[in-house]
Parts: structure tokens; C-alpha cells; sequence
């Protein structure tokens, strides 16, 4: 079992002629993933690799029975993207896209909390389902299927831990990147319900980083209703505050909201262990199991 | 992108929102000018990009033409907070009954914009939110409806401003609300909003920060930002596209991605040592941005060794080790020992091609940042 | 029993201290609506014949455990009244201004969509409970406490058919004045589910105009879903194409929706008599009764 | 308020939709001399606010300046369904190879606007919705969204408009809802959206309603609305502030209330007579509003007997008689028979003070009607 994404997936590209989506539907489809379509407006009727391409996200779903979506757009248009894919409707929509305004996103947002689809993302490398799919830019060469659930506000970070994970002989169900931005979809909560309720995740890992207090809401989920068990990593401890450090959601307000020290604390009161280093994150799974 | 206190105010005074009468000048003779022509009792206030002006020496009061002579001379040219003071505002004071603070800003959690309105204006904001939450009305604004009239009343009459001047307040709230939708402002706020004898408001201060992200559609703001006053090696680091930031340690960091990169500060620190900076280096790692890279983290004179912690994924490690290589034969000398650690696809191909005449390799991320705090420690 | 409104609803009112809006109030208070507040920006702390005035809806609606709101703002003013009444929030909102722009209702509805506030109008004659209470600017003296369901899109008409009702010994439950604009809150069939999960009404009359297809929806409520008569009367089967009659919503297209014989047929067709005089509507109640 | 062809060019030009060259005139001279400046072939319009004024000859394609006369000449002075034709808009007409249908409406179930988008333009799109209603694609607008990118593009390519061309009409349509937005439009469409042979779209027709409640925030609109043509007697009651609306009968209906005016009219017919317009005097009955009403009804050469049927509500029926009685003695001579029906609060007593030296009583609507009825056919 997985969250999200499985082989059985119908993905649309979203952006699939620009230089990123081409590049990365090859590595997808390369996966395994079962990339059905492209759309990308005036461009219908082309092909990209053997791919069909439709001008519009609903003809894509229509024509190709897509339930998922992968965001390549650039950043001015990809709010529109994002609402066009909501508006398909489909089941689940990766957004890669960094650097897309707050207030588009805003949009965004407010149009997602009225649908039924998982908006992954944006600013995100993905999600990916082992030996099934993948879904964006993470590199399927360093995870392996098994027992353990990823989430994460990070893309290297998570391809460090899953490295990790992955050559002690830890597997994941699925690893799912929610994106360093402040307005995101899925956010911790999501991706852990999600995992609790999926019957093979065993024991989760959850990466957060400094900026806001989706952690700390994170912690009480898990402190309340979790049954899985969940080990921890905070990156930012050393980040002083006002500085936005790297991403646009990574930062440590001038009145000391959103530091690393209130996450950890929050996931610890949980009973979540958090690993002062990456590698001692995977000790703590390794404990678990 | 945060504004200056001067260029907020002329955004806020195009808005309809009243401001104090002001100049902006560079010298301490222009500074006196400027007291005389706006009168007395006047402010003379520096103008850099961080809060907390007041209280680090950067604004005082001036009654006469010498004291605005002797304020300027002492503020132009201070540092506050690492930033130097090249220009004041001299600025009439506003002879004020009441303090006020409104603001809008992003709540994150809600995805959505919230206006804060308090009586508690003139004072540290953030500090009246962490111990007197209630002082301050928060107002949730739904951004596809957009703020509307009786959103911006309710705040106002909820936290008590008083009837006299509470539409005049609601207004300059409904128009910081369209200054944050017109103009991708992520942060606005006046504080202290000042009401005078006469029930008029004045923005006394001003701030307000822009979504770089947005910048692409603020071509106007765009280019007061170019205007960047500031550190010089954060100034670099923007010119190259990389997400920098200085800091007070001696161990430089590079890496891609900035949730790995902030890993290594903390594990620099965790292991003893003392950051520098923080450097994404982003996707790939041609020898072109490489060396970008390390030209900016060399310049930085207090750092004594350089972690370089590349995570592969889609790039391969032997392309990232070939990047390195090339990028450090440009050097004509290295001046700090410069500690490489490749993962991921293909890394363990990366370290074995690595020059290690140049770099010091290691295997883990643990080892590596352990070398370079040793290395900056003096210890080879 | 009754709808939307009775003796035990507190009542706020928006633009009390208006013309209309003071006169109104007096002559509900003196019909024995139990109104609790007024509200209008800058006027809190003020006093209406002893009703105290609050600056918001939702000051007013704290302090006096308000439910209800009926709303006397000019048109350019409305819209921001009537969001703040749903906003505030409350069970029953009636609007009696007319010439409210249709945007700003197209906004007003949008936001009413997503709440559980009943809104009733705007440009209608308000709503009564015979004997309990009178929201709006319908003459109290025609009515009589009954059995008798009754809806309309017009003021005057409502009137004229209820002197008929209470003059043949009819009373009624609850009238409802929906509106005659295009864009309105309570509909037809909105009414009509209401009355008929009424236990007291045993009959329901309907005064439909030209314009819009809402008669026809009510006219399907009724043959599928409703067990309590209805006996239906349509306005303006004179009406020429493309001319406003009177109400901003009561216009039969150029295409020939909206007409009087369309929503007649419909309605026969859901067994609801139609009465080709007013006092036909009444000889068919009577008939039911 | 429906504007003229032209304002509504005009209108559209300044958004950014393209339209053919034009020149509007209001003599058989003028009309050529513009049909030899914008070239042949050339259209020659009639600007009334009514639809279908090509089949009704208000519209005809001249190919020289003998044939632009001769098409002033005809069309200028014309009657089109009841409105006199005082200017024609001479045209450029267009080359096109496909004709499109674009438009914005109010959705009233709904509750929000729709775009509509069609291939089979250059028809009565009337007929086409009738027809084949699969044939016109509509894509509802969240109002407080606004209608994004995406939503217009998804409408042109279902409606299976031309790849080379989509761009430009996905544009119109956005344009269309931002003036839907911009303007308080209530409708607006281009019926034909021509496209030529090198991929251009050209507006040839251009429709816009606007929302009468909203002109007061629409000045600009407003003014063009006011240099109104048609009916004397709609710009006489439209002045007065009354709802009217002239119809083709000899029974003059003046109520109080839309609804019951309407009703009004509707006895009329079912007791065999033909109401000669609608009259809502709207609220209270005082007696400058009473005699105002008279005077636009009594003014219609066609009205043979009058009908007063007022329903008194909170106005009490012997307010409203006094205002009737002191309204009819304004007259010097009362020109057809005038029947009043009071009901409601108080209209016995109303009933009781009325003049019946002026007017005739009848206690019900339904004998007042007829009443009214008989008059009109001569009987007494």
C-alpha cells in the first residue's frame, strides 16, 4: 500500500513542452510512472516523446481518464494551472513550480479547501511511491519500498534521510515532499492522517524546518490521534530570526515564532523523538521497527 | 523585500493614507535644512531595512537646527544591526493624543491575508501580541472576496479605537489591504498610526515588505528594491541568484537545497563550530556556479574552513565532481581548506574523482562538517 | 408553528436609524416583533425609541443574543450590510432594499452560499408570522394566524391575495416575501421545503412572476417531493419580450425563457392548480382545505 | 440600460478588442462622405437599442457612395419595432472566413455570470440556444474568483474554435467578463466575432446591457444612457421616476407594486380587453405622484378608459383616496373614464371619501377591471 500515488495513477503533465516537464516526464516515465498526457495550452494535438498533448487540463482528463496532475509551469502562469488541474477535477495535484506569489497562492488555496483533490506542493520535489511512481523531480534511484513513511518541507534533506533510510534497509511506503512555501496544500496533518490510515506505513518520518507552526500542529495530531509512531527532524536550529533561509516559508519571525526549539519541543511533548542529525532520525525508525 | 521607511510612506501617501511632512537627506547639513523647513519639534530618523530602530540610537528629536545638525552627525554613517545608515528622514513630529497600530500581514496557517488593529500602538507590536494577545483585534480576510467595509469596521470598533476617528481608521485599513493585494505586499503595517487633538490620523511610521517572488509584476518596487543598501556580500550573492545569508561563524557552508543546507549550519554548530553563512547553491552544480559560490564565501574574511555538501539526486555525483574540480582550478590560491562531501546517484564515483590536492573529501555529512569545524579550529 | 420566523426571534436592524428604516422598526415593534438591537457604523451607544444601537452586526448580535436581521441600508451600502449580517453569523437575514446592484448580489449569494444563514430578499416585502412576528414593511393588519403557507415574488400581489385569504377565513402559518430581483437568497423552492416540513401548513400558495426558471424548479419540488398542496398564481402573462416589468428580475428573454405559459404549464403539470384571477388562487386553497 | 452599437464599439475599443473602422452619422450626405473614408464594401447600421435589425432592413452593404446614400436615405427616418432611426453607424465591413459567437450573461439560477462561446456566430444565437444548445459551450464564473485564464481558454477550445485563433478569442472573452466586471454589465456579447483569412478576430456587432442599479456608480455609462432615444412617453415616466412600459391596448393600468401592475394588465386580457401599459407608481399614492401617473397615461392617445388599482398597506386607503381626489381636480378635464379600486388598511373608508363626480368605484379588481374594460369598448 502507499498514499497518494500508485502505479495505477494517470498522470497529466502540466507544462510538459518546456525544458523541465520534457526532462522530467523522461525520468518519470523511466520510473514506472504512468504519464498519459500533457497540456499545454495551443500545443494540443502534438506529441511529446509518444506522449499526447491536450490544450487543456479537463480535455487531458477527458480523453486520457487522468486523475493526477504534475506542475511545470512557470511561476507567473502556474497559479492558473493550479486552479485549471482543481477545476478538472482530479484526485491528486503535484505542484513543482517554486517561486509562484503568495498571493496567487492565496488563490490557490482558498479555490483547493473547496475540492476534494490533494494539492501536493507548490515548491515541492514530489511524491513517490517506490517501485510504483514517482511524481516530480526526486531521484528514484535512492528509495526502496518498505514500511516507512516520508514527509517532508524539504527536497535534499529528504533524499539525505531517505539515503539513509534506504542503506540501512529501511524501505518507504511513500515519500511525500509538501514544499518549503508558506501557503501550502497538503501540509503535515494531511500527510499523516494519510499515513496513519495506510495499513503498511509503519512508523513515519516527518522533516520539518523553521517558519510558521505547521509542526507544532503536526505534534498534537500525533500527541492526540496517532497510533503510528513518528520520528522527527527540524532544520533551522541555528537560524537567526528575520532571515528567510533558502525557502520562502523558512523563516523565523521577528516576535520568535516559528523556531526550530518550538518544534522540537512540540514534537518531543508528542512523544516524536527528533534527531539532533539526519542519521539519528533513522536510528530512531530503527528503534521503532 | 522590505521597504524603506521612506519609500513605504510615499507608497502609503499615494494610497490616501496622511503622513507627517518629510525629506529625505544624505548630510548633516542637508539634515538641518530639512529640520527648518518641516519645523520643530522634528524627527530625525535612519533609514535602513530592520526594526527596532528607535532603540538602537537610530531616531531621535530634534528641537533646533543645531541638535538636527547633531542628531544627523551622529546617526549618518552608524551601523545598526550590521547595516550602515547613509540616509535620515527629517520629519515633522506629530503632536498626538493616541497610538495606534494597524497592519495587514499573512496568516499562514489560515492561507490567508488577516488585519491587526490595537490601541496599543508606539510600542514593540510584537511584544504586546506575546503577552497581551487580546490587546490586539485579528480580522481573517477571505482574498478571493477581498476585504470588505464592514471587515475593516468590525476590527476597529473590536479593539476599541475610539468612534470619533474609527472610519478614518477603518479606512487607512481597507487601504493597507489594497496596497497588500495591488501590491504583493506580504507585510504592511503602521505603527504607531497617530491620532491627534483633532481626530486626524498619521502614519508615523511605515512598514511594508513586497513578495520577492512577486517582484516579476512590481516592476515600480522592483526597482527601489536595485537600490539595495547593505552588506556587500549578501548584495554578490543576490547578483549570482544564490539564497544567502551572513553569519557571525567561521565555517563557510555550501550546499544545494535549503533545508540540507540549514542542516549543515546546525550540525557545523552542533559539533562545536560556528557558521558563517548560509548558501544554496540550487540545482546542479556547474563549475561556473561553483565557483561563484565559493568566491562569494571567501570573500567573507572570518571564514577559516568551507564545508561543501552537495546531495546528487537528478545531477549525478561524478558530474558534481567534475563541476568542483573545475571550478577550484580557477583559484589561483584556496585560501581556507575547503571539505567536499558528495551523496546520493553516483557519489561514491564523485569522491574518487574529486582533486584531492584541492579538497579534503569525506564520506558522510557527519565527518565532513566535523572536518571543517577541526579545520577552522586550527587543527589539521 | 410557523417558518423562518416567531415571537421568540431577536430581532436586529440594519440602517435603523434611517427613515425607512426607524418608521419600519416602530411599526414592527408595535406588531410584536421582539426587535433587540439596530446597528450602523458610528451610531453605537445610541438609542432608537429605547432600541439600543450598536456600530456592528456583531456587537449588536453579542450584546442582545440576536438571531435575526432585517436590513433597511440604501442600495450602494447593501451589500456590505447584508455580508456582514451573514458574517455575524445569523439565522435569518431579510433584505428590503431594492436596486441593489446584481454584482454585488452575485457576492452576497455567493457568500450566503456557504453559510447556513437564511437569507430572504433583497427587494421584497420581508417575512410575517401572523400573530408572533413581522420582519420588513408588510401591513400586519391584513394577516391572520392560519394554516396557510404562503410565497411570492411580490409585495403588493402577496397583499392582495392575503385580504382574500383572511377575508374568506384563511389564515396563514408564515408569508414569505422571496423578491422580485434576478439574483435572489431564498428561493421557491428553498420556501417550499420549509413549508412543507411545516407540520401547521396544510396548504401553500405560490405567487410566481415572468422571468427566471425558478418557478418551474418549484414547479418539479412540488410533483416530486411535496406532499402539501399548492396552489400557484404567475403574474405578467401579458408581458412583452425584453421589457422590465416593473422588478429587475420579472423580463422574458428575447429567447422566450421565463414566460408566464412556460411556468403555468409547469406547474399544472406537478398537479399545482393555477388561478387565472387572484381569487381563483383562493378558491383553490379552499378547495384543498 | 441597453446601449447603442457604437457606445458599445467604443467601449470595447478602449478594452483592447479589436473593431472595424467606423464613422457615426446622422444625415444621407455625412453617410457617404464616410462610406468613401472607411472603403467598400461598407455596412450601413441603424443605432437603435433593439436586436435584429438586420432582418428587419436596418442593415444593408454598400459597394459606392451612390449606394451609401441611397442606404441612409432609406434607413435614416425608419422605424425599427416602434423606435425611430436617427443615425446610422457607417462600417467598414469585414473579409472574414469564420464567424464566432462570444458573450458574457448573468446566470440567474445560478446566481453568477457565464461566458458563452460559439462557432456558429452571424446567426440569431437565440435560435442556435434553442436548436442546439450543445452547439454554444458555457463555462460559469465564480464571481469572487473571477474569471481566470484557464476558464476562457477551456470554453474556446470546447467550443472547437480554430488552434490559430484560440489565443485571441480566449482574450475577448476575458475582456468581455472584465467589462462585465468593470461596468456593471448585465450582458454583452459580439455576435459575429468575425476571423479573417490571416488569423485576426474583429468585433462586428457589439451588445452591452448595463444594470440600471449600478449607473450610479457608472457616471460615464450613465451620461451616454441619458441622450436617450425611443418612446416620449418611457422618457416622460422615466423622468417621473415610474416604472412604465408602453404596450399595444386602449385600457390604461396605473397600481402600486410590479407584481399587481402586472396582474392588472393580465385581467385586462382575461376579460377580453387589451391593457394599453404597464404603470407602477410604487410606494404611497401622494397626490403630485397621482396626477404625474395620470398625465404619462392620459398622454397615450390610444388609452379609452383608465384603471387605478391601489392596494393600501402600511398607506392607508383614505390617504391614498385624498391624494386621488386633490391629483383629478388638477385636471381641467379628465379625459377618458377613470376606475379606482382602493384595498388594503383603511379602503372603505377610502372608498367613501373618493369623488365620484370624477371617477367610478368598484370594490373589487376583478370589477374594477372590467369596468375599465367596458368603458374602453364604448360602454357605459
Amino acid at each position: 500500500m502507499s498514499i497518494l500515488v500508485d502505479a495505477d495513477s494517470r498522470v497529466v503533465v502540466q507544462g510538459i513542452t518546456g525544458g523541465e516537464g520534457k526532462f522530467h516526464t523522461r525520468q518519470m516515465t523511466e520510473y514506472g510512472t504512468n504519464v498519459v498526457a500533457g497540456a499545454v495550452p495551443g500545443r494540443g494535438g502534438q506529441e511529446v516523446d509518444g506522449t499526447p498533448v491536450y490544450d487543456t487540463v479537463a480535455g487531458a482528463a477527458r480523453a486520457e481518464d487522468a486523475d493526477t496532475s504534475v506542475v511545470f509551469v512557470p511561476p507567473a502562469f502556474a497559479a492558473d494551472a493550479l486552479l485549471e488541474a482543481l477545476d478538472a477535477p482530479l484526485d491528486l495535484v503535484v505542484a513543482i513550480t517554486e517561486g509562484i506569489p503568495q498571493q496567487d497562492m492565496a488563490t490557490v488555496y482558498r479555490k483547493a479547501s473547496e475540492t476534494d483533490t490533494h494539492l501536493v506542493g507548490p515548491n515541492c520535489p514530489g511524491v513517490i511511491t517506490p517501485d510504483e511512481a514517482k511524481l516530480g523531480i526526486l531521484p528514484g534511484d535512492i528509495f526502496a519500498d518498505g514500511d516507512v513513511g516520508l514527509v517532508s518541507r524539504s527536497g535534499t534533506l529528504t533524499y539525505q534521510v531517505v539515503d539513509s533510510l534506504t542503506s540501512r534497509g529501511l524501505g518507504q511506503t511513500t515519500a511525500v515532499g509538501i514544499g518549503g512555501d508558506p501557503i501550502i496544500g497538503t501540509d503535515f496533518v494531511d500527510a499523516l492522517e494519510l499515513f496513519e490510515a495506510d495499513p503498511d506505513t509503519r512508523a513515519v518520518v516527518m522533516c520539518g524546518e523553521i517558519g510558521g507552526e505547521d509542526e507544532e500542529e503536526a505534534a498534537r495530531y500525533i500527541g492526540e490521534r496517532m497510533d503510528t509512531p513518528v520520528a522527527g527532524f527540524i532544520a533551522g536550529r541555528t537560524a537567526p530570526p528575520g532571515k528567510r533561509m533558502g525557502h520562502a516559508g523558512a523563516i523565523v519571525s521577528g516576535s520568535g515564532t516559528g523556531t526550530a526549539e518550538s518544534k522540537i519541543a512540540a514534537l518531543e511533548e508528542a512523544s516524536a523523538p527528533v534527531g539532533d542529525t539526519p542519521e539519528e532520525v533513522v536510528d530512531r525508525v530503527e528503534d521503532f521497527l | 523585500m522590505k521597504l524603506h521607511e521612506h519609500q513605504a510612506k510615499e507608497v502609503f501617501a499615494d494610497a490616501g493614507i496622511p503622513v507627517p511632512e518629510s525629506r529625505l537627506v544624505a548630510t548633516v547639513e542637508e539634515a538641518a535644512e530639512a529640520a527648518e523647513a518641516v519645523g520643530y519639534p522634528a524627527a530625525v530618523k535612519a533609514q535602513v531595512r530592520v526594526g527596532g530602530r528607535g532603540k538602537a540610537g537610530g531616531i531621535e528629536l530634534v528641537d533646533d537646527a543645531d541638535e538636527a545638525r547633531a542628531a544627523a552627525e551622529e546617526i549618518l554613517g552608524m551601523e545598526l544591526k550590521g547595516l550602515r545608515v547613509d540616509e535620515v528622514l527629517v520629519e515633522a513630529a506629530v503632536d498626538f493624543v493616541d497610538e495606534l497600530y494597524v497592519g495587514v500581514t499573512m496568516d499562514r496557517g489560515a492561507g490567508e491575508p488577516v488585519a491587526m488593529v490595537s490601541t496599543r500602538g508606539g510600542v514593540d507590536i510584537e511584544a504586546v501580541a506575546a503577552e497581551e494577545p487580546d490587546a490586539i483585534v485579528r480580522e481573517g480576510v477571505d482574498p478571493v472576496f477581498g476585504m470588505q467595509p464592514y471587515e475593516a469596521r468590525k476590527a476597529v470598533y473590536e479593539a476599541g479605537v475610539d468612534r470619533a476617528v474609527a472610519g478614518d481608521v477603518a479606512s487607512v485599513v481597507r487601504t493597507l489591504y489594497g496596497l497588500w493585494d495591488d501590491d504583493d505586499a506580504t507585510e504592511i503595517e503602521v505603527n504607531p498610526l497617530m491620532v491627534t487633538a483633532d481626530d486626524e490620523v498619521v502614519a508615523a511610521d511605515a512598514v511594508m515588505n513586497v513578495d520577492d517572488d512577486a517582484l516579476f509584476r512590481q516592476p515600480e518596487l522592483a526597482e527601489s528594491a536595485e537600490a539595495t543598501d547593505g552588506d556587500n556580500l549578501e548584495a554578490k550573492a543576490d547578483e549570482y541568484g544564490f539564497d544567502y545569508v551572513r553569519l557571525d561563524g567561521d565555517v563557510g557552508i555550501v550546499g544545494n537545497g535549503a533545508g540540507l543546507v540549514m542542516t549543515t549550519l546546525d550540525l557545523v554548530d552542533y559539533y562545536g563550530g560556528a557558521p558563517a553563512n548560509f548558501l544554496d547553491i540550487g540545482g546542479g552544480a556547474k563549475a561556473e556556479r561553483v565557483a561563484n559560490a565559493l568566491e562569494v564565501v571567501f570573500a567573507d574574511d572570518s571564514v577559516e574552513a568551507v564545508v561543501f555538501n552537495i546531495f546528487g539526486g537528478i545531477t549525478r555525483g561524478d558530474e558534481v565532481a567534475r563541476g568542483i574540480n573545475e571550478a577550484l582550478t580557477q583559484f589561483d590560491e584556496i585560501p581556507t581548506p575547503v571539505v567536499v562531501r558528495l551523496a546520493g546517484t553516483n557519489a561514491e564515483e564523485g569522491m574518487e574523482i574529486l582533486n584531492t590536492d584541492l579538497v579534503t573529501v569525506e564520506a558522510t555529512l557527519e565527518s565532513a562538517v566535523q572536518r571543517a569545524v577541526d579545520y577552522a579550529e586550527g587543527e589539521t
